[in-house]
């Protein structure tokens, strides 16, 4: 089709951004690719070193943001408020403990199961969904999780009660740095999974349901059926990544699996920014290490300084202070979020990363970020 | 045999009887008008027949097929196209990304192989592409393909609305007021367009449409809707002087200076509502309006409802306030209104 | 003893009593939802957070002097009213052209900054609460019902019969239900939306004070999250189940809510179905959301 | 009367014997209490009923004061006797009992990829060496050696900061003139608290953390907590020695790297009923208020079985197991519910093992039973602070605990500083029992030379009872104190009445 023909050779023209100024070639591309080096160096290379300290916090890093992106497929993507994705991720954490330990099952098939497990929880949780929207489906899965969380989680043949579910590691997953590679692999995969999901005409159903259902169904979606996909892929990912949490720690409870969990994993997503995948992706291992880089790094004399002047040499304190600082930080981010940047994280960095992939250095989108973003929590089928 | 047959179609909301023993037929290659004043279910009609209502009684046949009962994604993807009153797009995405989104039934792919990412993905999503953007340009709205469907124009956005609507592969177009937002000259290209339209894609259509010029010039049948019930159908030279018609314009006046507003397709459904609530406690027994009529003067009862209709206006205010202030949004929101056009 | 007394009145009872906190929790979420169309997840973290300044005036910690009890009282009940003033001010009326969903995140935000707060105020140990009342009111053979108990039981029904008369009766009950539906029109007639939505937040912070320093009473003690763990989602649950527009609807759920968690927890041994009581009342808030999801006492809208 | 008394002197009997089997101690138990003549004078003789106060009367709530005078009320006992071996091991016969921890234990190293220099072997000075061994968590520069202290500090809903203050105020307050305490005269030791939030996943989390930079863990309390550590794979691969009070027997009694300082509850059931008997409330109606985990499941049985043997009542006639037993979650939202269930059960008497908010709470609802158990492991006082502040009518009872009240302790402990509460002694009582293990090393001071050295014997007590393990077991407690809680005004009293041998 000639159409396409013509609009094929648009992009070969060079962007007039690009040969404005000094466009050096290896100049433009080196400090880029510095930087992508040095978050490599980091990554890949450096944290896993800390064995047992940042390897560990690096896997959890990676487990909250493979959440985060099964979240933000509900929440960013579909526009369904989820406050339940404790549930999915502890039943698929449970499932795989329980199928590990007490079943004898492969390790590997062990994800099998947990992702199924999830699956079917979130389906059900879709099926609500049909009928209940908004506000009230946020509760009814918030009220869901809760349910889960004070009773399958406490079935004792299934979870110990307190004592909880062990799930050790095979032997060769035993070093915390492999771990974390095992663990930034399935993150691989997730982001995979999210970018085929948006390049597709799924993503592009999603957006319209959540936008607005009955145009969606003119344009031919079964509009049921992609909100119950949404659910079950988002299910699936956040079982998964409960059952790396279960290896990640070695043992599985009901109450490391509650409300707070919930609130951290909305709060984590709505702080990356909603519909940005890498702001996702930096909001969950922001909120999985926190603690320890409050803890553990150079942050520890700041956090140690601003906490020996406030508490006025109060020893409790001072205890305090340390105590509830990550919480504190972790709201404070999230009120300035939504009401002074509803973008997020993805969006106030959105400058670096386009940067990163060879567009300039846009030092005002930095300073004021688009209003066209993709906003805090929105989604008409949330009207309540 | 006719593309849409609709017989007798009634549907009741609460106590409302928003549409009454309503027939249309759409013959193929045929474009047909539905017009009435507000409130009188025009929508709702369209609502009946795309799907997104189940009507109490009555049917609606597709090429022979009985499909009162399916779903509107399964209507799209059996060639129903549709536009709606205050545009029908995801406007959070581009232009281009709404006409590959409008492509949805005929993808060609599943989700799992497009999760997976399999090769036959990517040749089906180029082609999608490639569809989107020669609708594009038969358009000649290239300029706009990558830019977000919300910050257009009203009138560009009906026409991408259009577009979106080709892009679904229809076989019968059913389009809910293409012209509002533009003015004349760009309501006479529409018409062109329309009829061009017809030619290249075999298209049958059935529009709701006020801009009386239009549907002199493109229609070849015109049905009159009024409260629910059909008033009067026929050539449109023969409609437009239809004294019954004319009467239902609220007391003679031509019927395009009534229309000097956009009504919202929520508005559409309530007017129809409320008017309905005013006059429901008439005699339910009325006689249906006769189809082919001889000319008659208005008569006092009909004179009276409308009045009513307009008196209850208050009234209805109150019943719907959240509704009002809805749609007052919108109309600011969308920088040309018809108000202006139509003079 | 009457052999049904452990299986049928026990629950009643007992959960008469809890479900009244649930229902003082769920007036200030209805009065917000009712104004506002949001769910306040703070609303119980309000609550503890009034009833811990209560607690801390109460016994003289911090900067407090030790005052006697009705000035402990009154410090806790302007926390609340403070509280809900100030969540108004900065974090509400910024967001008043936002999404709906975007403010009821936002109020989770709040109830997290509160409970550090609360954390940085006293740290993690339980606090005693103020106490208002000592002694029994009944006293038999299978069953106690405190004074305390039977004093929230009597504030609920009354603040449900007093905000219902002030939504119905009074001229700024009836603005702030204006302003709900119609805050264009209403802001013509001259009914400043800034000032009824301050006024909302701030009856609702007090309600949230009044529930909180009575529900630590019964509890005993009250430390930062403590009434958000105990009471925030059965107070949701019961609102929802009343009807969130209906303000009596809070008194019912709540005693619903109450009664069917009782009940559960006292037929159903943990053996059998652990956390039995949440699993009914999830069911039961399915089935209302379902069927009739205006609540018991809302109307269809 | 009569019946009691002669169980008291049954008692008195009892302690000498064990007074006498103390010359049978291991060599390396005796050396340290050489070294350490200080520690060893804190449960002087052998069990006591401590009156600490002084003037004579035992408690105010007892019917039976012949029965709490069992042995020698003497308070002088408490804290004197420099360098005798006061507190006695009650011999390597008594203990292993019920246990299967032989077989597994002894050696020391237990392969791995880490050193093989086994344990106590290997000659030379003691102290640690650099390339011996397991020395994680030892600085060589600063010549410190860390410990890590795991408990509740929150999500037990009582009190706990004293988990935190505890370790400190041994290792840095309680040495010459108020200052460090050293080991082997120049090696500090530097604690560090981490908080478990009252979870076991939590708990793990902050174990398997602590194990890359604490040499060794000590578990203050909170059975499911504590179990998930001492499973830790983590744990047992480094060798990390990990110590806790005893709690459940479930999963532990094979693991190489784990020992419980005091008497698990299992254990104490039959204290519980002899505490019962002793004090007259085992005619009674027993009510078992317990969380439902199967970390309690040992603790459960036993005092099931101790109930239906010994012949208390239930809800209806016997005790009854399937009636008379209260399952509860881990943390309850309020006591509500079992609270009437006591009420209409008529129960006097009520066991009660679970969370201590839920605890407090609960006495709260029912304050008219008598309350007994083997208690949280510590925090009876902040329970018990709780209680009394209910004001319905306060709380009594007897519990069993691995340290005496304030006062006992404080006695105990030479020239500590005061105690804040039971937590603190507890922790404070629990590094005393680290140091007793640390000073039973011979030659390069390691994690495979503590484990190995410890598994063989045992320590001498101090302000908790003394710990054997002999080789034999990894529930090495001897003794649990009885302590009475009755409430002054909106305040809990803790008194220790009897000190109980297993």
């Amino acid at each position: 089709m000639t159409a396409v023909d013509a609009r094929a050779t648009t992009p070969a023209e060079p962007a007039p951004a690009h040969k404005q100024g000094r466009d050096f070639g290896p100049i433009r591309w080196l400090p880029r690719i510095l930087v992508l080096a040095v978050v490599a160096y980091i990554f890949l290379w450096r944290i896993p070193q800390d064995e047992g300290g940042a390897a560990a916090i690096a896997a959890d890093a990676c487990i909250y943001a493979i959440v985060g992106i099964s979240l933000n497929i509900l929440i960013g993507h579909t526009g369904q408020l989820s406050l339940g994705h404790n549930g999915f991720f502890g039943i698929g954490a449970f499932a795989a403990a329980y199928s590990l330990t007490v079943r004898e099952v492969p390790f590997a098939l062990t994800f099998v199961i947990a992702g199924v497990v999830g699956a079917l929880f979130a389906l059900v949780m879709g099926l609500v969904a049909l009928r209940i929207t908004g506000l009230y489906l946020a509760l009814i899965t918030l009220v869901f999780a809760l349910t889960l969380e004070e009773s399958l989680f406490e079935v004792e043949w299934l979870t110990n009660a307190g004592a909880g579910q062990p799930a050790d590691r095979p032997e060769w997953l035993i070093a915390d740095s492999n771990f974390f590679y095992f663990c930034l692999a399935f993150l691989v995969v997730a982001v995979y999974i999210d970018y085929r999901l948006l390049k597709t005409k799924t993503g592009r159903a999603l957006l319209a349901l959540k936008e607005n259902e009955r145009v969606a169904e003119a344009f031919g979606i079964n509009v049921t059926a992609f909100k119950l996909i949404a659910f079950v892929i988002s299910g699936t990912l956040a079982g998964v990544a409960g059952a790396l949490l279960a290896y990640r720690i070695g043992l599985v409870t009901a109450s490391g699996l509650g409300f707070n969990l919930a609130l951290t994993f909305v709060l984590m997503t709505v702080v990356g920014g909603l519909g940005s995948r890498i702001g996702v992706i930096l909001g969950a291992s922001l909120f999985a290490s926190l603690s320890f880089i409050l803890e553990e790094t150079w942050m520890h004399e700041v956090q140690q300084f601003l906490v020996g002047l406030l508490s006025f040499g109060s020893t409790s304190a001072e205890a305090n202070l340390t105590q509830y600082a990550v919480g504190f930080l972790g709201a404070l981010g999230l009120l300035l979020t939504i009401v002074q940047f509803p973008g997020g994280l993805g969006q106030q960095l959105r400058a670096f990363f386009d940067w990163t992939w060879g567009k300039p250095f846009d030092v005002h989108a930095l300073l004021h970020p688009q209003d066209d973003g993709p906003g805090a929590v929105e989604g008409s089928s949330v009207r309540a | 045999m006719s593309v849409l047959e609709v017989s007798d179609l009634s549907i009741r909301f609460g106590g409302l009887q928003a549409l009454q023993d309503v027939n249309l037929e759409v013959n193929e290659y045929e474009i047909v008008g539905l017009i009435g004043p507000n409130g009188a279910g025009k929508t709702t009609a369209f609502n009946c027949i795309t799907g997104f209502y189940q009507p109490n009684t009555g049917s609606v046949r597709y090429r022979g097929q009985d499909v009162t009962k399916a779903p509107p994604h399964v209507k799209a993807a059996m060639g129903f196209g549709r536009t709606f009153q205050n545009v029908g797009m995801v406007k959070s995405a581009t232009a281009i990304e709404n006409l590959k989104t409008a492509q949805h039934a005929k993808a060609g792919y599943d989700v799992l192989s497009g999760l997976v990412g399999t090769s036959l993905t990517s040749k089906r999503e180029r082609e999608l592409t490639a569809k989107a953007d020669a609708i594009l340009d038969l358009l000649g709205l290239q300029s706009i393909r990558d830019k977000k469907v919300g910050g257009q124009s009203y009138g560009t956005l009906k026409l991408l609305e259009l577009g979106c609507a080709l892009a679904t592969d229809p076989d019968i177009l059913l389009l809910d007021e293409p012209t509002s937002g533009m003015g004349p000259e760009e309501s006479d290209e529409l018409g062109d367009r329309l009829l061009t339209l017809r030619k290249e894609f075999a298209l049958t259509m059935l529009v709701i449409e006020h801009h009386v010029p239009l549907v002199l010039r493109v229609c070849d049948h015109v049905y009159v809707l009024n409260f629910g019930r059909l008033l009067a159908e026929g050539k449109p030279s023969v409609i437009q002087t239809h004294p019954e018609v004319v009467a239902a314009y609220l007391g003679g006046e031509a019927p395009e200076a009534l229309e000097a507003t956009t009504e919202t397709a929520e508005d559409a459904e309530l007017d129809a509502l409320t008017e309905q609530a005013a006059r429901h406690h008439d005699d339910p027994d009325a006689p249906a309006p006769e189809v082919d009529h001889e000319p008659a003067p208005p008569t006092r009862r009909r004179r009276t409802a409308a009045a009513r209709a307009a008196t209850d206006e208050g009234e209805a205010e109150r019943l719907r306030p959240k509704k009002r202030a809805t749609s007052t949004r919108k109309k600011a929101a969308a920088p040309e209104t018809t108000e202006g056009d139509d003079q | 003893m009457d052999p049904m007394a452990l299986e049928v009145v026990v629950p009643v009872v007992s959960g008469l009593i809890q479900g009244s906190v649930y229902g003082l929790l769920g007036l200030g979420l209805v009065l917000l939802y009712k104004s506002g169309k949001i769910f306040n997840f703070s609303q119980a973290e309000i609550g503890t957070f009034s009833a811990m300044t209560a607690a801390f005036a109460d016994q003289g910690v911090g900067p407090f002097p030790d005052l006697p009890v009705p000035l402990a009282l009154l410090v806790g009940l302007l926390t609340g009213l403070g509280l809900g003033l100030l969540i108004e001010r900065v974090v509400v009326r910024p967001l008043f052209s936002a999404a709906k969903v975007t403010v009821v995140v936002a109020t989770a935000g709040v109830l997290l900054l509160l409970v550090a707060l609360g954390g940085f105020l006293s740290g993690p140990e339980p606090r005693s609460a103020v106490r208002i009342l000592e002694g029994d009111f009944l006293t038999t053979s299978s069953l106690r019902v405190t004074d305390t108990g039977a004093l929230v039981v009597v504030v609920l029904a009354v603040l449900a019969v007093a905000s219902a008369l002030f939504f119905s009766r009074t001229r700024t009950g009836t603005a702030i239900i204006a302003v709900s539906q119609e805050p264009t029109a209403t802001r013509l007639v001259g009914i400043s939306v800034e000032r009824t939505s301050a006024l909302t937040w701030g009856i609702a912070g007090l309600l949230g004070a009044i529930a909180g320093i009575l529900l630590s009473g019964t509890v005993g003690v009250v430390f930062p999250g403590s009434l958000t763990f105990i009471a925030l989602v059965p107070a949701f649950t019961a609102a929802v189940l009343g009807g969130v527009t209906a303000l009596p609807g809070a008194f019912v759920g709540g005693v619903v809510v109450g009664m069917i968690e009782s009940f559960a927890q006292t037929n159903i041994p943990k053996d059998v179905l652990p956390g039995s009581g949440k699993v009914v009342l999830f069911v039961a808030l399915l089935v209302v959301l379902l069927v009739r999801p205006a609540g018991l006492l809302g109307k269809e809208t | 009367m009569n019946p009691s008394r002669s169980r008291g002197l049954a008692v008195a009997v009892l302690a000498s014997a064990v007074l006498t089997s103390a010359c049978g101690l291991k060599p390396e138990v005796k050396d340290a209490l050489a070294q350490n003549p200080g520690l060893a004078g804190g449960a002087g003789g052998g069990q006591v009923a401590v009156d600490t106060d002084g003037d004579g009367t035992v408690d105010s709530f007892t019917t039976d004061p012949g029965a709490a005078g069992g042995g020698t009320t003497d308070a002088g006992t408490a804290g004197g006797g420099t360098g005798t071996t006061g507190s006695g091991t009650s011999g390597s016969g008594s203990t292993g009992s019920g246990t299967s921890g032989s077989g597994t234990t002894g050696s020391g190293t237990t392969g791995g990829g880490t050193g093989t220099t086994g344990g106590g072997t290997a000659s030379g000075p003691t102290m640690p060496v650099k390339g011996q061994g397991n020395t994680t968590g030892i600085d060589f520069a600063s010549k410190t050696i860390t410990v890590v202290v795991h408990g509740p500090l929150t999500g037990a809903g009582v009190p706990q900061e004293s988990f935190r203050t505890g370790g400190p105020k041994y290792w840095e307050q309680s040495g010459p003139n108020n200052g460090p305490r050293l080991l082997w005269g120049e090696w500090k030791v530097k604690v560090v608290a981490v908080d478990d939030k009252y979870n076991a996943q939590d708990a793990l989390r902050a174990c398997n953390s602590a194990a890359k930079s604490a040499f060794a863990i000590f578990g203050g309390a909170g059975t499911d907590q504590i179990q998930a550590c001492a499973q830790s794979q983590v744990l047992r691969r480094a060798n990390v020695p990990y110590v806790s009070s005893g709690v459940t027997e479930s999963g532990l009694g094979n693991l190489p790297n784990y020992f419980a300082g005091s008497l698990t509850y299992k254990q104490q059931s039959p204290l519980v009923i002899r505490a019962a008997k002793e004090k007259g409330y085992l005619n009674k109606k027993w009510a078992v208020v317990i969380t439902g985990t199967p970390n309690f499941a040992d603790a459960r049985d036993s005092i099931a079985a101790e109930l239906v043997k010994n012949g208390a009542l239930g809800r209806s006639g016997k005790f009854n197991p399937d009636n008379d037993i209260i399952l509860t979650e881990k943390a309850p939202r309020d006591c509500l519910t079992v609270g009437n269930q006591l009420r209409s059960g008529g129960y006097e008497t009520v066991y009660f093992l679970g969370q201590p908010l839920f605890f407090g709470q609960c006495v709260n609802q029912y304050p008219t039973a008598t309350y007994t158990g083997p208690g949280p492991s510590f925090g009876i006082q902040s329970v018990a602070d709780l209680a009394c502040r209910g004001g319905a009518g306060g709380f009594k009872g007897f519990y069993l605990h691995p340290s005496p009240d304030k006062a006992t302790a404080q006695a105990a402990a030479k020239g500590a500083p005061t105690f804040t509460d039971d937590i603190e002694a507890g922790i404070w009582g629990g590094m005393q029992q680290l140091e007793q293990a640390f000073n039973l090393i011979k030659g390069p001071v390691n994690r495979e030379s503590f484990i190995s050295s410890l598994a063989a014997a045992g320590t001498p007590g101090g302000v908790l009872q003394p710990s054997v393990f002999g080789g034999k077991t990894r529930f090495g407690g001897t003794g649990a104190f009885l302590n009475q809680i009755t409430c002054s005004g909106t305040n809990g009293v803790i008194k220790t009445v009897a000190t109980y041998k297993k």
